[in-house]
């Protein structure tokens, strides 16, 4: 394998934090520092594609920027796996700005200059994570993103802010450091190393019981995975507005906890030795209790985000079960939903969103008959439904399918009805809403007269409608993604 | 806590017992205490510095860079008092004796002004007449007591004593001025000012010797640099250096002892004491 | 032999120590404790100390006495300990 | 019986440091008197001084000022033993820590006088109290 | 002959005195006096840092005099790490309190410049001595100056709370001089290279771990550890801020570096951890300390008390390092005074420029801090987190060796303690952000709701600027410093 040195990697990560500083000068005209955020979106998605094609051809791109001790240092590395994930995070932060302008003009919030600032940082650090060349860095930038989502989190100021941020904090900080932090420092006390690499570091200087240890405080301190009992934060965020919840729990947040605990199965334990322990087993328990608990819980919401968090906490499940398969196929199914999910459920949490700012409502009770009031946003909710759930034409099919088959390749038959159970509890809880959005009759729609279209501005509409499209355009074109994936992975 | 207290005290106490379980005798010529350094001390101080008291000698010499600190802690107390207590405030309070007729006026209010000329005088809330015979022996004594502490001071090279106890005795005559007379009576001849320019420039002195080796080329504090500047035996310069030291220490002490005494008796206001 | 005299001044300091916390009259701790100084500094000269010695009876019997009575006279004498 | 002698005759004096010491910590922690506790802490530092000075002293030997140095010259005649004289640096030593006690001393007794000045009082116990009446006050 | 070591304590000393002096010419000349002094001493200590990294060693003979007849001051590179902390932090402080010192004490501002500078002279003294005695003279200079201006904060607890720590204080003090008496007479000497060097061949001797003892005893009073703290948090909550700032951060850090002095240079890591068998116990009672500390803060209702208590509980995390008896342990801890002196003194200079503006601490008064101070609380949630231990502030990087040296001595109740108190300190701190945060200023009144903008001096936020950004270059250059300080001074 090549090894490339660049200074690309450390580069999309300052390019959104040196942006800052001009945000915050220009916080009186709201219309030069949305240019901002453009630009710096647009630089920073560029840096990260025109790395594609070296790393596609196999090579990896570092960087080593400060060393603190042999083996642990602040370093940047890119292999496919990153880049897979700096690809989704990169592209769906431009659409998002997008949306969150649409979004905060619309209902005329205050702190937005706050906001885009922490947004900024929040996606610095998601990029960070995504090029981590070790676990350090890693959680590094894990700990930044935590704090850098605190101030969205809290954004409203109020009561009811205030409790679901300090629920935020204690559950991502108190995970964090209490759980990854020693295991992390264990782990570099016994290796003298904390560098990724796909045969783990772990040389045979463990034993079965520590292993499991280690093993299970990195899979539930990384919280933000929202592995359960450490989910509940999760419906908590909700009172964020939406492009926060966007963010939370497609782009950055949620993913880099599901990212964290990828790469310390793969890079960190290797899957060599889960086999040989036989651990995947035990966090493939534990995906699948949250992937149905998560998903009975979300059939009981009715208010929409909620029911969205805890359709996402099913689905991250996915990705954590999907990798602790071990076998190719399951991992690499668990990894593409990583994409797969990050499109529809961004676009799931756009419609939400869209149709709040459009009519107020947030509960599904609510919204009989929308979807003639408002077709684009619910034919797009349809398709994220679609993308959740795993059926065609959506990429989530693909994704699906890969798992499916994993469960079969590493002959645990029985979770796959796990799989199967799950997705037609998806269906339970999305396609009604879609179904009675167009065809129930609200309390506005008993005079029978026509509905007018009433679709919200167009910096709501148009980025739920490019999610959407990508949504399906991922079912028909995810060759580069399963190459980067078979190439960091590799499978 | 009494009991807490004797508990930690018996603990201290059993640990110090069983530390002096090693301890040379007492006495003990052979103790390493009184060969490793000290010998060197009293077989080469007077050849390196011809100054036969070896305690001045290592005093103001070779630990010279301690007792300079002290001198700086010295200060520090005297500046410590002031800070503490200074108060400038005028008392409301004020009591007035009419010395040919001996009655006492009392003035609650601050603003009040005695225009009568030099007939009043000022005085303490508490005051007694005072014992004529206290105040003429400590008028003599005090000249005395003074020349006294200036040999202290001068001879601590030859003699036991030195700067500091100098100062001590020297500020003891002021403040036995204070007590036999009035406090006025003091902070009239010795006003605040002088004494905090004088605990300054005590130190300063010291302090400035040793720059002043230091800018000769030599170590800070390095007398034997000094002696381009001052007309003597090059061989004698280290005992003069110390007793520029030793002057510098008295008056710092002198004063400050005299700030310290001051501030506490009046309570800062400086105008009655005991 | 010096130790019986040693022996002798120390056991009055320690008496003198003794006093000097335990009497209820403040005045009367300043005084023992000058007390204490002096016989202190009496058992240093012994020992060869002269310029301790002579340090502690201007600093200890002298000025500390003086600034313990100022103190007395600006607080209050008695105690109930 | 005769060894216990010389045991005390070598030690006694570090003994009694000790037991002065003690009792000016004793007085420190547990009087509660303010002005008390000073004195206490005067003793405790003066016991401490003893000890030094104790280290310093050599049976057979002289206080440390050269014989017949006078003026400093005719010393170089003369040949110095150092079992001749006393260790001078623990004198040297403690003539520092005096001053120092004696700044720390004046120092506190200074606050003594502004607690007064503030609580009319220097008991402890009457302190705390009063300063929690005043917090409750508030 | 290079005469900066001495340059170093002197200019402070020289300036003190200079100062009282102009006080009587013109009040404000001995704030410029004072200024120039510590600019002086700063730049002396920086290039014999500089010195002592290229060339080693540095001794510099007082007096001219051979050790161990003349006192040395002997500079290696750990003294001059903590002396460039001590006169920086000094000096920029200095720079921040002008305002605190006019408005809280302003008639007697130049005696306290004055005293302020005596007791910089002292820290750096106490740090640069290779003089067992010069370094108790030196420890009185401190702590006399440091009483005084202790009790010239609150009118009415502030000379309690001194007279509590004199009477401590001097327990302290005499301690160690015992101490040095007992190892001179076993010695004869009262140099330390000299000491330690005869000490090598007495170690079974009682007098010696007597002499030991005490010696630790009086620096842990001096210091603060756990069972004997009870001084400090009065004493450092109701100082004058001006004061506060500096003490906090440099007096127990300071006595920290004298006791890792006292146990690397003059008794010998050797003796400590094979001759004796106090370490397990030494580390049991720094774990306590860091529980106690962290706890009691929890339950404080002012801001200065709570950050007093975190002192106590760093204390802990100082001394449990250097016990642990192995050089990652004792890196950490003396990495732990650079880092723990900046955060605690980024987070006074914080406290002191809320007291500018508030005048009051107590978590009632603290409502609506971040819209009316954004920079200070910038900078003091910056402080907090690197506390917390959130990298890449520097505090985590402390806390890594820390743990790392806990792991390889076996003492996992110290990483567990690290851990929990890092937890705590989460909660505290974000408590205070919440109130600071969430809570509308109630001073504003209602009929005002657009926040107003009241921020500290500009000399005071471009302190804490510039601490912050130390704060972070300390974390990134956190191996670097121990690549070239730490650890060629271990070995």
């Amino acid at each position: 394998m090549e090894i490339l040195i660049s200074i690309k990697p450390l580069l999309t990560v300052l390019v959104p934090l040196l942006v800052i500083p001009i945000l915050v000068s220009s916080s009186q005209k709201p219309n030069v520092r949305e240019a901002w955020i453009f630009g710096a979106g647009f630089v920073m998605f560029f840096l990260v594609a025109s790395m594609v094609p070296a790393v596609l051809s196999g090579s990896k791109i570092v960087f080593t920027l400060f060393e603190l001790a042999p083996g642990a240092d602040i370093a940047f590395q890119v292999d496919g796996l990153g880049m897979l994930f700096a690809l989704v995070a990169g592209s769906l932060y431009i659409v998002t700005s997008l949306y969150s302008i649409g979004y905060m003009r619309g209902l005329k919030e205050h702190g937005q200059t706050r906001f885009v600032s922490f947004f900024a940082l929040a996606i610095s650090a998601t990029m960070g994570a995504a090029f981590s060349a070790n676990l350090l860095t890693l959680y590094l930038f894990y700990e930044i993103l935590s704090l850098a989502t605190y101030p969205l989190v809290a954004h409203h100021e109020d009561a009811k802010s205030r409790i679901s941020a300090r629920r935020y904090l204690v559950f991502i900080l108190g995970t964090s450091i209490g759980l990854v932090l020693p295991a992390m420092i264990y782990c570099y006390h016994v290796t003298g190393t904390l560098a990724f690499s796909t045969a783990g570091i772990f040389a045979g200087q463990l034993s079965k019981p520590a292993a499991t240890v280690l093993l299970l405080m990195f899979v539930f301190g990384f919280a933000k995975a929202g592995i359960m009992p450490f989910h509940s934060w999760l419906p908590a965020a909700m009172v964020a507005p939406t492009p926060v919840s966007a963010l939370l729990h497609a782009v950055a947040v949620v993913k880099v906890g599901v990212f964290s605990i990828v790469r310390v199965i793969t890079g960190i334990f290797g899957v060599d030795l889960l086999a040989h322990f036989n651990l995947g087993v035990v966090v493939m328990v534990i995906a699948s209790f949250t992937i149905i608990v998560s998903s009975c819980i979300a059939l009981s919401q009715d208010e929409l985000k909620r029911r969205l968090a805890f359709s996402t906490i099913s689905q991250l499940s996915y990705i954590v079960f999907g990798v602790a398969l071990l076998s190719p196929s399951g991992q690499l199914g668990g990894v593409i939903h990583i994409l797969m999910h990050a499109f529809g459920k961004i676009t799931l949490f756009f419609c939400a969103g869209a149709i709040f700012v459009a009519t107020g409502k947030k509960y599904i009770s609510q919204m009989k008959g929308l979807g003639r009031q408002m077709p684009v946003t619910f034919a797009a909710f349809f398709i994220g439904s679609l993308g959740v759930i795993g059926l065609p034409p959506t990429g989530g099919f693909y994704s699906k399918w890969n798992l499916i088959l994993g469960t079969l390749e590493a002959g645990q038959t029985i979770f796959m009805v796990v799989l199967l159970v799950s997705s037609f509890l998806n269906a339970f809880y999305f396609l009604p809403i879609v179904y009675q959005a167009f065809f129930g009759k609200g309390k506005d729609d008993l005079s029978g007269a026509r509905v007018k279209i009433q679709e919200a501005n167009l910096c709501l509409v148009l980025p739920l409608a490019i999610t959407a499209l990508a949504s399906i355009g991922l079912f028909f074109f995810p060759q580069m993604f399963v190459d980067l994936i078979t190439l960091g992975l590799n499978l | 806590m009494k009991f807490f207290g004797f508990v930690i005290v018996c603990l201290t106490g059993g640990l110090l017992l069983y530390g002096t379980m090693d301890l040379p005798d007492w006495g003990d010529p052979g103790s390493p205490a009184s060969t490793h350094l000290s010998d060197y001390y009293i077989e080469h101080i007077v050849e390196e510095t011809q100054v036969p008291n070896l305690v001045t000698a290592v005093l103001a010499d070779y630990r010279g860079y301690d007792t300079m600190f002290e001198t700086a802690v010295v200060f520090c107390a005297g500046l410590a008092c002031f800070l503490l207590l200074r108060d400038f405030r005028p008392k409301k309070d004020r009591y007035f004796r009419h010395v040919p007729t001996g009655v006492m006026l009392h003035f609650k209010n601050p603003q009040t002004r005695l225009i009568a000329g030099n007939e009043f005088e000022h005085m303490d809330k508490d005051w007694v007449p005072s014992d004529m015979i206290i105040k003429t022996v400590c008028r003599i004594l005090i000249p005395f007591i003074q020349i006294y502490a200036l040999y202290v001071v001068a001879h601590g090279d030859f003699s036991p004593g030195g700067g500091f106890q100098g100062g001590v005795i020297f500020g003891s005559s002021l403040i036995l001025m204070a007590i036999s007379y009035n406090l006025k009576t003091l902070v009239k001849r010795v006003t605040e000012k002088f004494l905090s320019v004088f605990a300054a420039l005590g130190v300063l002195i010291y302090v400035g010797l040793g720059v002043a080796a230091m800018l000769m080329g030599g170590h800070f504090l390095d007398y034997g640099m000094l002696a381009p500047l001052l007309p003597s035996d090059p061989g004698h310069i280290r005992a003069l250096g110390m007793l520029g030291v030793e002057i510098g220490v008295g008056i710092a002490v002198m004063a400050v002892m005299v700030i310290i005494y001051i501030n506490i008796v009046s309570e800062g206001r400086h105008d009655e004491g005991l | 032999m010096l130790w019986p005299i040693d022996l002798i001044v120390l056991t009055f300091v320690i008496f003198c120590a003794i006093a000097a916390i335990t009497v209820r009259d403040l005045l009367g701790t300043a005084i023992l404790f000058s007390a204490y100084s002096f016989l202190m500094c009496l058992l240093w000269a012994v020992m060869g100390a002269v310029d301790v010695a002579f340090t502690e009876a201007s600093v200890g019997a002298g000025v500390s006495t003086v600034f313990l009575v100022a103190a007395v006279f600006r607080t209050s004498r008695r105690t109930k300990d | 019986m005769s060894d216990i002698l010389p045991l005390i005759v070598a030690k006694y004096n570090f003994w009694l440091y000790i037991i002065l010491m003690m009792i000016g910590l004793y007085a420190m922690i547990a009087k509660n008197n303010l002005m008390k506790k000073l004195v206490g802490m005067n003793i405790f530092q003066t016991a401490i001084i003893l000890f030094y000075v104790s280290i310093g002293y050599k049976h057979g030997a002289t206080i440390p000022i050269i014989q017949g140095g006078h003026g400093g010259h005719s010393a170089h005649d003369a040949v110095i033993h150092a079992a001749d004289y006393i260790n001078p640096l623990p004198h040297v030593l403690m003539l520092t820590a005096i001053v120092v006690s004696v700044a720390t001393f004046g120092v506190a007794m200074a606050l003594c006088v502004r607690i007064y000045q503030r609580y009319q009082t220097l008991e402890e116990d009457e302190l705390r109290m009063r300063v929690s009446e005043r917090i409750t006050h508030e | 002959m290079n005469n900066m070591p001495a340059i170093l304590v002197l200019a402070p000393l020289l300036g003190a005195f200079f100062a009282c002096l102009a006080a009587w010419i013109q009040k404000q000349l001995s704030y410029y006096i004072a200024l120039a002094a510590m600019a002086v001493s700063c730049f002396a200590a920086v290039s014999v840092l500089t010195d002592v990294i290229t060339s080693g060693t540095m001794q510099y003979r007082m007096a001219g005099w051979a050790p161990p007849m003349g006192i040395e001051l002997r500079i290696d590179l750990l003294n001059a790490m903590v002396l460039v902390l001590i006169s920086a932090i000094a000096f920029v402080n200095l720079v921040a309190s002008v305002k605190n010192v006019e408005q809280e004490i302003s008639d007697r501002a130049p005696s306290f410049y004055v005293m302020y500078l005596l007791f910089v002279v002292g820290l750096l003294g106490v740090t640069a001595t290779g003089d067992l005695f010069n370094l108790y003279v030196l420890i009185e200079i401190t702590s006399l100056t440091s009483y005084t201006l202790i009790a010239l904060g609150d009118k009415d607890r502030a000379p309690l709370a001194a007279l509590n720590y004199i009477f401590i204080g001097v327990i302290g003090a005499s301690f160690y001089l015992l101490g040095v008496g007992y190892l001179y007479i076993t010695t004869g000497s009262l140099n330390m290279a000299d000491v330690a060097v005869i000490l090598k061949g007495i170690q079974g001797s009682s007098a010696v771990l007597t002499a030991f003892i005490l010696c630790i005893l009086g620096v842990w009073i001096k210091m603060a550890l756990f069972p004997l703290h009870v001084w400090l948090p009065n004493a450092y909550a109701f100082a004058p801020v001006g004061f506060a700032r500096v003490v906090a951060p440099l007096m127990t850090k300071v006595m920290v570096y004298v006791m890792v002095r006292l146990m690397v240079t003059v008794f010998g890591l050797e003796y400590i951890f094979e001759t004796l068998n106090l370490a397990d116990a030494v580390v049991w009672l720094a774990v306590t300390a860091i529980l106690a500390g962290a706890f009691t803060a929890l339950f404080q209702k002012d801001l200065k008390k709570m950050l007093a208590y975190i002192i106590v509980c760093e204390i802990g995390y100082m001394v449990g390092g250097a016990w642990l008896g192995n050089s990652l342990g004792m890196t950490g801890a003396i990495l732990h005074i650079l880092n723990d002196g900046l955060m605690t003194f980024a987070l006074f200079l914080a406290v002191g420029n809320i007291i500018y503006m508030r005048r009051q601490t107590a978590f009632s008064d603290l409502s609506g801090l971040f819209a009316a101070m954004p920079w200070t609380m910038a900078g003091f949630v910056l402080a907090g987190l690197s506390i917390i231990g959130v990298p890449p502030t520097c505090g985590f990087f402390s806390k890594w060796y820390l743990v790392l040296g806990a792991f390889e001595a076996g003492a996992y109740h110290f990483a567990a303690a690290l851990i929990i108190s890092s937890l705590v300190c989460a909660v505290l701190f974000f408590k205070v952000f919440e109130i600071c945060f969430f809570e509308a200023d109630s001073g504003a009144g209602d009929h005002n709701p657009a926040k107003v903008i009241t921020e500290a001096p500009v000399s005071m936020l471009a302190s804490l600027g510039l601490v912050s950004v130390a704060i972070i270059a300390a974390g990134i250059y956190a191996g670097t410093i121990v690549d070239t300080i730490i650890l060629p001074f271990l070995q």
